[in-house]
């Protein structure tokens, strides 16, 4: 079977405080950088999923972040398949 | 013509919305419904419960402050005070565990410092569904998650709590946070606005649209089985900041010390319509609040996003216009915002404009989102099978001859096992207060706190909380009155008298007649007990609609009791037993038959709930408290622990685990006995025959029942004819519990 | 003369006051220095206490490295001045580059509170200054983040030099090595994830932590070569 | 002047044990998860920067990565300048 390199981007819902993100960007000037805002901090999370295809890989990893990576009250997962390498 | 689709929407009734236009005079536009519509939420007003709560006793010389404020403050002498109080995060707890904690733990903060107060202690009893189902496992993982995660960070020692595990709470877990701090007597300050022209300035996190009607949607509703409608509860999820709140203590410790806030509020449930109408109401002012200087986290909030908003970590501070500049700076220094949104008047009323000098968008009488609320006497009614339950005695059970292996079943049970996993992942030291850590039955601290002049070095506070509604579902006054006994017991077993008891009654829909009579029956065990036993009741928390799918949870009143130890110059005896010691069982003999309705026993190995909890003497409950705090301040204790979950039989167990000392008893009279959780008794272990005979010459003339039970010996667990084990056995079942069941 | 500590407060430091009672109780001064100053003010030894710094945001330590005390901190460390860090007083050093090495998530994921048996390693370091290697010590630990990692070689170097400071006698969060302290080369920076100022007092359990603060407070005010 | 919104990944580096991803492996199987391996957990860091172009835009991110959002000793970063808007 094949194998697909996945990235899910755990992100925090919109609306939903995020506060070391904004902690970071207080933090900012104190390293003399200037321009840079909205900074959210999320999780990366990078898996290998043996599937017959994308979309089978993709329905999987959409499953387990609804089940267990993510807490779908204040989170939001986006997966993409990176790409597929035999096994 | 007010809106009444829209007020049910928000939770008001109709008849609460007549109630509004009468004092209005007029019809409420939607930002006066969702004031009030937050402030008369059951979370908010008390509406269904302040009937009974006056009468709970909470007064006592030493008490500064009583119920009624942020926190209740008791005078421990040498110019220091306590403050303490207990509050509840369970509604939020059960959708987002870790954030729901943590909110929980930085909102009850907040109401320390807001009086002046260090928080130096925190307190979690919690109460989980069975942990083998993989949705009380994820809510108990991340309750604790969160408490140590918020805890921790915001520099306040987490120093004990509960575990408690039954199915009733599968739906709706418990998540109750107790939290204690010292002031210096003369710093104590309130929540008052006063002084026309004084500056409301708001200080701390930004306001965004997270927590909108989060008391009345959230905390004054069960959980239904409808998918959407929880669905649409999501949103008022809200998560913590530990740090802006560590920056918060600081700068309103250092606000409050240097003389620079009028009053001080937190921002709790119902957000800023909350703390502007209760400082001005209080301070028999009113007060204007502008809206647009309020900062935001998001664009485009409407005004009545702003005044109901639950962002966390926000206080508001009333100061003078002359001081502003000072509390500013101050607040620079220490990187929390500090923003003027709104000046106190002399209007009694609260109006919200768009901007200074504005559009008013809302106008109310200060007082009447506090004192116009309604109060019901909503309809009471014991359960229709309550004497069925009564009169089904567990006595019919079947009594195991080896009682050895229900023994270690017990042991291994969540509700009793051992909490190291819980309680090591809280930083519990912190400032070097921790005589005794989590583990025992009160933990101990040194009565000391920074920016606290210590009034005498030697002296220590004990603190414990307890609650039980394995008991409390049998019979709710006489359950409630034995958790107040056995706190107060375990206060005592570490040499504190008793200074105060703070309460959170957590309690199914009060629309059910039933749980207003336990609710009432509870009120009334508390009060009896709390009189027998020198208890002012200083402040508590009324924690209802705890249902999910129609099923409610059993009564769960949670005390907290705080004790002071005059002399701490050694710690106080532990859950321990020391070699060639004598155990002497005070507040009842073990000798005589006792029934084990209510208790874990029947509960868990025969699926019994039911029966009459054995009688409780609530006088010589007090009379062993006193005699306890004069054995340990004479030295003769050399190891307590209280008779409780699990009865004799656990006592014994736990005593020998903590020690590795095996231990022989005689003399108790059968299996039911063993497991008995009748209340009011505590083991002692003296260091010899001569101090246990000691210890039973000053029972006998305090008029407390007692009985020499054994010795110190062995390696194993040995009662007469009903237990042998090994303690390494009883070890390993006790520890291995929760790490088998939780990450 | 009492040796006067300065103690670094960051926003979110919270065991300030702790190392300050503890070290008072020895017979030095405390003082508290805040993150926003830019001198140590007469300090004979600096400490950077525990507590989450910044929040411990993006990583502990991370933020608290840039605050301007730090330039300070650093000059002080060059000279040959004591510096310790205590648990994330330990985070802000490695972060700063003034110790090597990093400090992970503990191994099992769980924030850890409670005693370990410590085991001094160094004879020379500015918080072992003639104790004799192999002590043991009952010290708490209260982190998340205490797992110590460093790149092989580094490691291999820290054996060699010497810098090994303190060890777990029973390795409590998978730290490389077992260790539980580390010193730079010249042994006056030291970084330790237990909390010697909670080992402080009869009362609180164990005094073993006084061992090592009173290492501290003798090598307050030493010149730098006197610890090689 | 443009704002670009950039992705940083934060991963640790090859070598460097992963508890977290362990653990999430581990409880794949409690799942009935089966063919998922190697997951590694990391940080999305979002930001947006003000710059004059992409390539300036990488270089303040790619700046601030080696100086504050990775610790070299045990992460790496990849940036992704995602999309340019104009403000
Ligand atoms: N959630 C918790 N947080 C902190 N400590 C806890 C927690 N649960 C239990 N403990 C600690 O474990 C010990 C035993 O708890 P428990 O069995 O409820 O005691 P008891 O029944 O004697 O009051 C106590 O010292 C308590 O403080
Ligand atoms: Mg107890």
């Amino acid at each position: 079977m094949p194998a697909f390199e996945v990235l899910v981007e755990v992100t925090l819902r919109p609306g939903i405080a995020d506060p070391q993100g904004a902690t970071i960007e207080r933090s900012l000037p104190l390293l003399g950088v200037g321009g840079v805002s909205g900074v959210r901090v999320g999780k990366a999370i990078r898996l290998t999923v043996e599937a017959s295809d994308d979309d089978e890989a993709r329905r999987v990893v959409e499953d387990l972040c609804a089940r267990f990576l993510t807490n779908p009250v204040i989170e939001d997962a986006t997966v993409s398949v990176a790409a597929a390498s035999m096994r | 013509m007010t809106d009444r689709p829209l007020a049910r929407s928000l939770g008001l009734t109709d008849d609460e919305v007549d109630r509004i236009e009468a004092v209005l005079e007029r019809d409420p536009n939607h930002l006066e419904l969702a004031m009030f519509s937050v402030m008369w939420s059951e979370h908010c007003s008390y509406k269904s419960s302040s009937i009974h709560l006056g009468r709970l006793p909470t007064e006592a010389p030493h008490v500064l402050v009583g119920p009624g404020e942020g926190a209740g403050i008791v005078d421990c002498g040498g110019g220091v005070a306590l403050a303490v109080r207990i509050e509840s995060h369970n509604h939020p707890s059960a959708i987002e565990p870790y954030q729901g904690a943590a909110t929980g733990v930085g909102g009850i903060l907040r109401d320390i410092f807001s009086m002046g107060a260090r928080p130096i202690a925190v307190m979690d009893p919690l109460r989980f569904g069975p942990l083998d189902d993989p949705r009380s496992r994820w809510i108990a993982e991340g309750v604790v998650a969160g408490i140590s995660g918020y805890g921790n960070a915001v520099g306040v020692p987490t120093v004990g709590g509960e575990l408690q595990v039954d199915p009733c709470y599968a739906g709706n877990p418990l998540v109750n946070v107790l939290a204690l701090g010292l002031l210096p007597v003369e710093r104590l300050v309130l929540g008052r606005a006063s002084g026309v022209g004084n500056l409301a300035v708001l200080l701390g996190s930004t306001t965004g649209r997270d927590g909108i009607g989060g008391v009345s949607v959230l905390a004054s509703a069960g959980f239904s089985a409808d998918e959407e409608v929880e669905a649409a509860k999501r949103p008022n999820v809200q998560v913590g900041d530990p740090f802006e709140e560590k920056r918060l203590i600081e700068a309103c410790l250092e606000l409050l010390e240097r003389g620079l806030a009028v009053g001080v509020q937190d921002l709790g449930g119902a957000g800023l319509t909350c703390a502007t109408s209760e400082t001005a109401s209080k301070g028999g002012a009113g007060m204007d609040v502008w809206v647009a200087a309020v900062p935001q986290r998001e664009p485009g909030m409407l005004p009545v996003e702003v005044m109901t908003s639950e962002s966390q970590e926000r206080m508001l501070a009333i100061v003078t216009p002359d001081d502003l500049a000072a509390v500013l700076d101050l607040a620079d220094r220490w990187d929390v915002r500090a923003t003027v949104v709104g000046e106190v008047t002399g209007t009694g009323r609260l109006r919200i404009l768009d901007r200074q000098a504005g559009e008013v968008l809302a106008d109310v009488p200060a007082a009447s989102l506090e004192e116009d609320k309604p109060q019901y006497a909503r309809p009471r009614q014991p359960p229709a099978d309550r004497a069925d339950r009564l009169a089904d005695d567990p006595a019919r059970l079947p009594l195991p001859t080896d009682c050895g292996p229900d023994l270690l079943a017990l042991l291994a049970h969540p509700s009793i096992a051992d909490t190291t996993w819980v309680h090591r992942q809280y930083d519990s030291q912190l400032f070097l207060n921790t005589v005794v850590a989590p583990g025992a039955d009160a933990a101990v601290l040194r009565l000391k706190a920074p920016g606290v002049p210590a009034a005498d070095g030697s002296k220590g506070i004990a603190l414990t909380t307890d609650g039980n509604g394995r008991w409390c579902s049998l019979d709710p006054r006489q359950g409630t009155a034995m958790v107040v006994v056995e706190a107060a017991l375990n206060i005592a077993t570490a040499g504190a008298r008793p200074l105060c008891l703070v309460n959170n009654l957590n309690f199914g829909n009060p629309e059910h007649p039933e749980v207003m009579w336990q609710l009432s029956e509870a009120i009334d065990g508390m009060a009896e007990a709390c009189l027998a036993l020198d208890l002012p009741v200083v402040g508590g928390n009324v924690s209802l609609y705890n249902e999910s799918q129609g099923r409610d949870i059993d009564p769960t009143p949670i005390v907290g009791v705080v004790g002071l130890i005059d002399e701490l110059d050694v710690p106080p005896p532990a859950v321990e037993l020391v070699e060639g010691g004598v155990l002497v069982l005070l507040g009842g003999r073990a000798d005589r038959a006792a029934s084990v309705a209510g208790s874990l026993w029947a509960d868990h190995l025969h699926g019994h709930r039911s029966g009459q909890l054995s009688p409780l003497d609530l006088a010589r409950a007090a009379r062993l408290g006193r005699l306890l705090v004069e054995l340990v301040a004479d030295g003769l204790v050399f190891g307590a622990h209280d008779v409780s979950d699990g009865g004799l039989g656990v006592c014994l167990a736990e005593l020998c685990i903590a020690s590795g000392l095996g231990a022989r008893v005689i003399e108790v009279a059968d299996a039911s006995t063993l497991f008995s959780e009748a209340g009011g008794r505590v083991v002692v272990c003296a260091d010899g025959d001569g101090a246990a005979a000691g210890i039973a010459r000053r029972a006998l003339a305090a008029g407390v029942s007692h009985q020499i039970l054994g010795t110190v010996e062995g390696a194993s667990l040995a009662v007469e004819d009903l237990v042998s084990v090994p303690v390494l056995e009883l070890d390993a079942a006790w520890r291995g519990a929760l790490p088998s069941l939780l990450r | 003369m009492a040796a006067t500590v300065g103690i670094v407060v960051f926003p979110g430091s919270n065991c300030e006051h702790d190392v300050a009672e503890a070290v008072t109780r020895l017979g030095a001064t405390a003082r508290l220095v805040f993150h926003k100053e830019t001198s140590l003010a007469g300090a004979d030894a600096v400490v950077l206490p525990g507590g989450f710094a910044h929040g411990d945001a993006l990583r502990p330590g991370a933020i608290a490295r840039f605050s301007p005390v730090m330039a300070a901190v650093e000059a002080f460390a060059a000279e040959g001045g004591p510096v310790v860090g205590i648990c994330n007083g330990f985070q802000v050093l490695c972060e700063a580059g003034l110790l090597p090495g990093a400090l992970q998530k503990n191994r099992g994921l769980a924030f850890l509170c409670q005693e370990v048996e410590l085991v001094t390693v160094s004879e020379r370091s500015a918080l072992t200054a003639d104790v004799p290697s192999g002590t043991c010590l009952r010290v708490p630990i209260n982190h998340f983040e205490g797992c110590y990692t460093a790149a092989p070689e580094v490691l291999a170097g820290l054996h060699e030099r010497d810098q090994v400071v303190v060890r777990y006698a029973d390795n409590p969060n998978g730290s490389a090595g077992d260790i539980a302290g580390v010193s730079n080369e010249a042994g006056n920076v030291v970084g330790l994830m237990p909390h010697p100022e909670r080992a402080s007092h009869e009362l609180l359990g164990s005094e073993d932590g006084n061992v090592l603060l009173t290492a501290l407070l003798k090598s307050a005010g030493r010149p730098a070569a006197a610890l090689r």
